[in-house]
């Protein structure tokens, strides 16, 4: 192992550990200064340099770099500076850490070559970032947090189940194609799922970003679901079933998000939404697909981190971003509706924005492999996005009737943070060849043919003159306060009668068999605590002769059963 | 009861005898029934005998405290030293084959000092209780 | 867009009918001569259904529409109170 | 009768690594001065670990030592016999006590009365003695005679917390102690009239031969929840909470570093080496038992632990918790069961005493160890906290700490079985352990500092080392598996080779 072969993941979970420990100056220093060795070590690492170190009897893979790897790494890393920048006004221990850790897991997971450190490197980025939804300090923050670390937490199970079946079924631990067939490779594709956010897997994303903090949303956004769609990349590239998968994710949330009234809820549909093409593009599995994929994840980052900035900036400023209280701001904030503007051109994929460049990727791979109904959802989709990102969000934020907020402009490092972000996407979106350099597969067309750009425009163009006509008429549904049902209504509304009812009925049969003792089961909250908390049977401190009478009930019934083995 | 004088009288006659008794016991521990254990208890039997007539001050300047609790790791440290002994004269632990130049005489002095050891720890365990119950205050 | 603060009560400037009216026709004729700009160039169809002609500011308008009407719906099913989980 | 004339140490080691400590706790009370005392007691348990190390190389290299105590030869008199299962226990035990006799001092000055404290020490070694015997031993009665010695020292060590709540735990832990003791001499006597010999390899030899009788089923009975009583496996596990919660700091570390982990030996004494593993896992369904009892215990407890206010009574629970994996281990009766019950038993005593040790710190400095009264601390105490958080890290099994390492080996296991279901067990158990040190963690990191943290600061140096040493070495045995891993493999392969 040459000095230069480390994974830059590790040099930031060791920073983040560090910054738990230094005063506001110090953590700001690293926050800012991790990320930026970390891109250049990771530039200055040769493509394909491999580390391996022996343990517990089989190689871990420390350090594997791959043009797949290469832009994940970089794109993470650059998230990590720009998600720095963006939180220097704020002094939070815990997130500065939280934050660092997460994407240091994140950087570490994509340059992982095997299946065990992956693992690793998955829970890490379940556990950290579930602190940046804590960090919120409230009760609705708390529970949306719990749901979403047992998802994450799932997932993670789900992924160990996975890998060790996998192992045993082939021997081999290395991160790689996996063949969908067996229950191991299923259950790796499953953990992926819930971590990319597959339809009827996706509400965590909904119900647990909107809820995380200001900054914290910017790097959850950035993170988890981009690692899935490497992980996707990296083992299931041509895996056909992603392609309905990722088309029905394009569509489904786009009607979710003209009826919600949270704009970062809206967003976090959105997120969804793209996650959708990346998958598809993921599922063609052609060269210029795959590149689609990357690029549009690598775009992706970067306009959504921009939007979600311009909303927790305007959340910082006003306490909200409910559409219905929200509009006129363009007067109080113009540089933050400048730089949101460009991340919704951008997001909607119209020309000379990174959007356009990378999302053209995907089409054109659909076009290639001659998908008809795959290619028109996805323009579909497009028109989707126009509507749900790259209108309704300026529009109800920064237009609109006016909400009455007279506030300041955004601080001074976010600004600077969205201005970085939204210079990318116009330099990307002009200069697209920096991108593509860097993709896994050589990109040999331009993206600017005069008919992707004359038919495009006019789809998006189309899409806001329908939009115009809409409002015009009065025909565009209002914003109104409200909570839409998702599927977590299921755990979250369902879950709680049912749970309810069960243990009403443990308990009567409990009292049935031993004269009104307490039931054990019970997995509500509320219930686990009447039971194991310190008042309840069993977190109790017990009487001594209800021990020795444990310990007799224990002898007669091994005595039983024994002697019933003997008979 | 300190007045009563028959009793004052016939205890200071039977002590020199329990202890004589006692000695009897631990030394044909060998031979007979008895050993370090009983003879320790009838020792105690003596000092707790004395206590419960003459009071508990007048037990423990006989006796005082601090002799109490030294005895009491004193007898495990004998008991547990000749089984070093035995051990550094040749022999595995607790072998008294060595302690002498013949195997019985070794066996004899060994256990003769294993039951001393006991005898010393139990009856000074057993004057601690003494001591630690009659010592109790009323609450 | 103005650059100093504006005071309570004046509308700002995308907030007066005259100006959501110029917006509005400049889009429109912008759409215009994109739909004229489709008979100068030379198409290379992936799909049949690209050679019908303004198919783009069809679908475009079209899918727009259908979300919009679908989502209305929608609210119909899913819609409920701010406070619906909050409530035991 | 045996052994020639003349001292020669590498001979005697056996006996030494009982008798030295005994010696040693007997010239402690005589003391009377408690630094003194300390003192005295740090020499002999450091030399008491050194013996072990030596036994446990000497073992390694040439196998199975038998010393026959007074000289009289095994069966008829008591063996003490050290083969790699017992060389393994004695290593953690002695070293645990060492390690925690360091740390003493400082802790005992602040908990124990001056008059008390030689005495404090006395009982430490004597209840050391009695752990070392236990795993030391041949003979099932010698072995309970030492079960006698290390509890009833440790009904002392725990009636000494200042707290009045701790003689009522010590009175409940003695009345359960008693019963679990009780039933275990039962066992013994039931097997004695069975075979006729009270020599743990005798007995074995002898059962061989016999056919499974409702006598040995009802001394296996016996023994099993005798000793689940001493190793506090649900649901006889309740004596345990107050006796560490109330017990003074050197004390809880102590009894959690070794007692229950004794008992765990001498449950695999019984059924591997004494039963043979084809008695008593294939003819009776001890596996379903044992499993359904672990696996209560992984979630029952943990989920306790979420809901305690008591630091002492959170990773009090959490042991019983963390017993049910390695009961589940034993449960297995497969090569990577044992293996991975080897390595916890091990990695525990690691963590969990890093744990208390880092507990008593915080006792000592603000006299309390609510958790209302430890938030914001971290930042009062960082080297002491940082080093729980690691320890903490090493409970929850996160990847690159020992408690990983046995995780991993316990699910591998449960895979090697086929019983899937059980992964999930696991997993679940520790996302439990993530809401209970979770739970410690964001109280005492990122919570304002309240009016007992403030002034809080790290402990002395004698304190810190121990519990920086021990947290490092969780670290340490989460990345180099050559001592735990691989002596445990050997010990799993030579307990199921079954009884010859």
């Amino acid at each position: 192992m040459t000095a230069i072969d480390v994974n830059p993941g590790l040099l930031m979970i060791a920073a983040g550990l560090l910054a738990c420990l230094l005063p506001r100056v110090g953590r700001q220093l690293l926050t800012l200064g991790t990320p930026v060795a970390g891109l250049l070590l990771l530039i200055a690492t040769p493509m394909g340099a491999l580390t391996t170190l022996p343990i517990f009897g089989y190689d871990l893979t420390l350090l594997r770099l791959d043009g797949l790897a290469f832009p994940f790494g970089i794109i993470f890393l650059i998230a990590a500076f720009l998600n720095a920048i963006f939180a220097l006004h704020q002094d939070d221990r815990l997130q500065d850490s939280a934050v660092m850790i997460y994407g240091g897991a994140a950087v570490g997971a994509v340059l992982a070559g095997d299946l065990a450190s992956l693992f690793i490197y998955w829970e890490l980025t379940a556990v950290s970032s579930v602190f940046l939804i804590l960090a919120s300090r409230t009760e609705r923050a708390y529970s949306a947090a719990m749901r979403y670390l047992v998802w994450q937490i799932g997932s993670g199970v789900l992924l160990l189940a996975g890998i060790l079946l996998h192992y045993q079924e082939t021997g081999s631990m290395a991160f790689t194609t996996i063949t969908l067939g067996s229950v191991g490779s299923w259950a790796i594709f499953l953990a992926f799922g819930i971590k990319c956010a597959f339809p009827l897997l996706h509400n965590w994303v909904q119900d647990a970003y909107p809820e995380a903090t200001i900054t914290g949303t910017v790097a959850l956004s950035a993170f988890t679901t981009k690692l899935a769609v490497y992980a996707f990349a990296r083992s299931f590239a041509g895996e056909e079933l992603l392609i309905p998968i990722g088309v029905v994710m394009t569509c489904f949330p786009v009607f979710f998000a003209v009826i919600e009234n949270d704009l970062r809820r809206v967003l976090a549909f959105s997120l969804n939404n793209q996650l959708g093409f990346m998958l598809v593009g993921i599922g063609i599995g052609s060269e210029i697909a795959i590149n689609g994929a990357v690029s549009h994840a690598f775009a992706h980052i970067i306009y959504k981190s921009l939007l979600f900035m311009s909303m927790g900036a305007v959340l910082y400023r006003t306490g909200t971003v409910k559409a219905s209280e929200l509009g006129g701001l363009y007067k109080s904030m113009p540089l933050t509706t400048i730089f949101c503007i460009i991340g919704a051109l951008s997001i909607a994929g119209f020309p000379l924005t990174s959007g356009f460049v990378t999302k053209n990727l995907t089409l054109t791979g659909a076009e290639y492999a001659g998908y008809f109904w795959i290619w028109l959802l996805l323009i579909f989709a497009s028109a989707g996005v126009m509507e749900h990102s790259g209108i309704k969000i300026p529009f109800f934020a920064f237009f609109s009737h006016d909400g009455g907020h007279r506030v300041k402009e955004a601080p001074v490092n976010m600004l600077i943070a969205m201005g970085i972000a939204a210079g990318a996407c116009i330099f990307i979106g002009i200069f697209p060849q920096t991108l593509y350099s860097i993709l896994p597969y050589e990109v040999t067309k331009s993206p600017y043919s005069v008919q992707s750009v004359v038919t495009k425009t006019q789809l998006l163009t189309f899409s806001i003159i329908a939009f115009g006509v809409l409002i015009r008429a009065g025909l565009y549904p209002k914003e109104i306060p409200s909570t839409n049902l998702n599927t977590d209504w299921l755990y979250r509304h369902v879950g709680r009668y049912f749970v309810g009812v069960l243990a009403y009925m443990a308990r009567w049969a409990w009292a049935g068999v031993c004269g009104g003792w307490r039931a054990t089961l019970g997995a509500a909250h509320g219930l686990i605590r009447r039971h194991y908390g310190p008042d309840g049977a069993m977190g109790s401190a017990w009487p001594t002769g209800q021990m020795a009478f444990w310990a007799t009930v224990m002898i007669a019934a091994y005595s039983l059963i024994g002697f019933w083995y003997l008979l | 009861m300190k007045l009563d004088l028959i009793l004052r009288v016939m205890t200071k006659f039977i002590l020199p005898y329990i202890l004589v008794f006692a000695l009897y016991v631990q030394f044909h521990g060998d031979f007979g029934p008895g050993g370090g254990f009983q003879a320790g208890v009838i020792a105690a039997c003596m000092i707790i005998l004395y206590g419960l007539i003459f009071g508990l001050p007048a037990a423990q300047a006989i006796v005082p405290q601090g002799l109490v609790e030294f005895l009491i790791p004193l007898g495990v440290l004998i008991y547990a030293g000749t089984g070093v002994v035995g051990m550094l004269l040749g022999g595995n632990y607790l072998e008294y084959t060595y302690l002498a130049h013949e195997p019985s005489h070794g066996h004899h002095l060994g256990i003769l000092f294993v039951e001393l050891g006991v005898l010393i720890t139990v009856a000074s365990t057993m004057v601690a209780f003494f001591f630690a119950f009659a010592g109790r205050k009323r609450t | 867009m103005s650059d100093k603060t504006p005071k309570d009560g004046e509308p700002g400037w995308f907030e007066r009918k005259r100006n959501i009216d110029k917006v509005w026709y400049v889009l429109l004729v912008f759409g215009a001569i994109l739909t004229a700009s489709e008979f100068l160039y030379e198409h290379h169809p992936h799909f049949a259904i690209e050679e019908i002609p303004v198919f783009y500011e069809i679908f475009g308008f079209l899918a727009f529409v259908f979300i919009v009407f679908a989502g209305k719906a929608l609210r119909k099913l899913i819609m409920r109170d701010e406070d619906y989980y909050d409530r035991d | 009768m045996s052994a020639a004339p003349g001292f020669e140490l590498g001979h005697h080691l056996p006996a030494l690594q009982v008798v030295v400590p005994l010696i040693g706790a007997v010239i402690c009370a005589m003391l009377r001065n408690g630094t003194l005392a300390w003192g005295w007691a740090l020499i002999v348990s450091v030399l008491t670990a050194a013996i072990s190390t030596m036994l446990f190389v000497a073992v390694q290299a040439g196998g199975t030592i038998s010393y026959g105590l007074g000289g009289w030869a095994p069966p008829y008199g008591i063996e003490y016999r050290v083969d790699l299962l017992s060389a393994f226990i004695l290593l953690i035990v002695s070293w645990a006590g060492a390690i925690i006799m360091v740390y003493a001092r400082q802790s005992v000055m602040h908990e124990i009365d001056a008059g008390k404290r030689a005495w404090y020490y006395c009982m430490y070694l004597l209840c050391l003695t009695g752990l070392l015997g236990i795993a030391i031993t041949g003979d099932a009665f010698n072995a309970f005679v030492f079960m006698e010695v290390s509890s009833l020292s440790m009904y002392t060590l725990i009636a000494m917390g200042k707290n009045r709540r701790a003689l009522l735990s010590s009175y409940q832990y003695l009345i359960m102690g008693t019963i679990g003791a009780t039933f275990y001499v039962i066992g013994v006597g039931i097997l004695f009239t069975l075979t006729g010999s009270l020599n743990f390899v005798d007995i074995a030899e002898r059962l061989v031969t016999m056919q499974m009788e409702r006598p040995a089923i009802a001394a296996i009975t016996f023994l099993t929840v005798g000793i689940s009583l001493k190793l506090a496996l649900f649901p006889l596990h309740s004596w345990l909470p107050n006796a560490y919660a109330y017990a003074p700091s050197v004390t809880t570390s102590f009894l959690a570093g070794t007692a229950t982990k004794v008992a765990i030996y001498l449950l695999m004494r019984i059924f591997f080496s004494t039963f043979g593993e084809a008695k008593v896992f294939e003819i009776l369904p001890t596996t379903t038992i044992l499993v359904l009892l672990s696996v209560s215990a992984m979630i029952g407890a943990s989920l306790v632990a979420v809901f305690q206010d008591d630091v002492k009574r959170v990773l009090a629970y959490s042991s019983v918790a963390q017993v049910g994996y390695i009961t589940l281990g034993i449960a297995l009766a497969n090569d990577l069961g044992l293996t991975s019950a080897l390595v916890h038993i091990f990695n525990h005593a690691l963590m969990k005493t890093a744990l208390f040790l880092a507990v008593g710190a915080v006792f000592l400095r603000i006299g309390s160890v609510r958790l209302h009264d430890l938030d914001g601390i971290g930042p009062k105490m960082p080297v002491t906290m940082a080093a729980f958080a690691l320890a903490g890290f090493a409970l929850i099994g996160t990847p690159g700490t020992a408690g990983f390492v046995s995780k991993y080996y316990l699910a591998a296991a449960v895979i090697d079985k086929g019983w899937w279901g059980l992964v999930f067990v696991i997993a679940a158990s520790s996302l439990i352990a993530v809401f209970y040190v979770g739970r410690l963690l964001e109280a005492i990191w990122f919570r304002a500092p309240g009016a007992l943290a403030q002034k809080a600061s790290d402990p002395p140096l004698s304190m810190l080392l121990p519990i920086v040493g021990l947290s490092l070495a969780v670290i340490w045995f989460g990345v180099d598996t050559r001592l735990t891993v691989d002596v445990a493999h050997n010990i799993a392969t030579m307990l199921l080779g079954g009884v010859k």
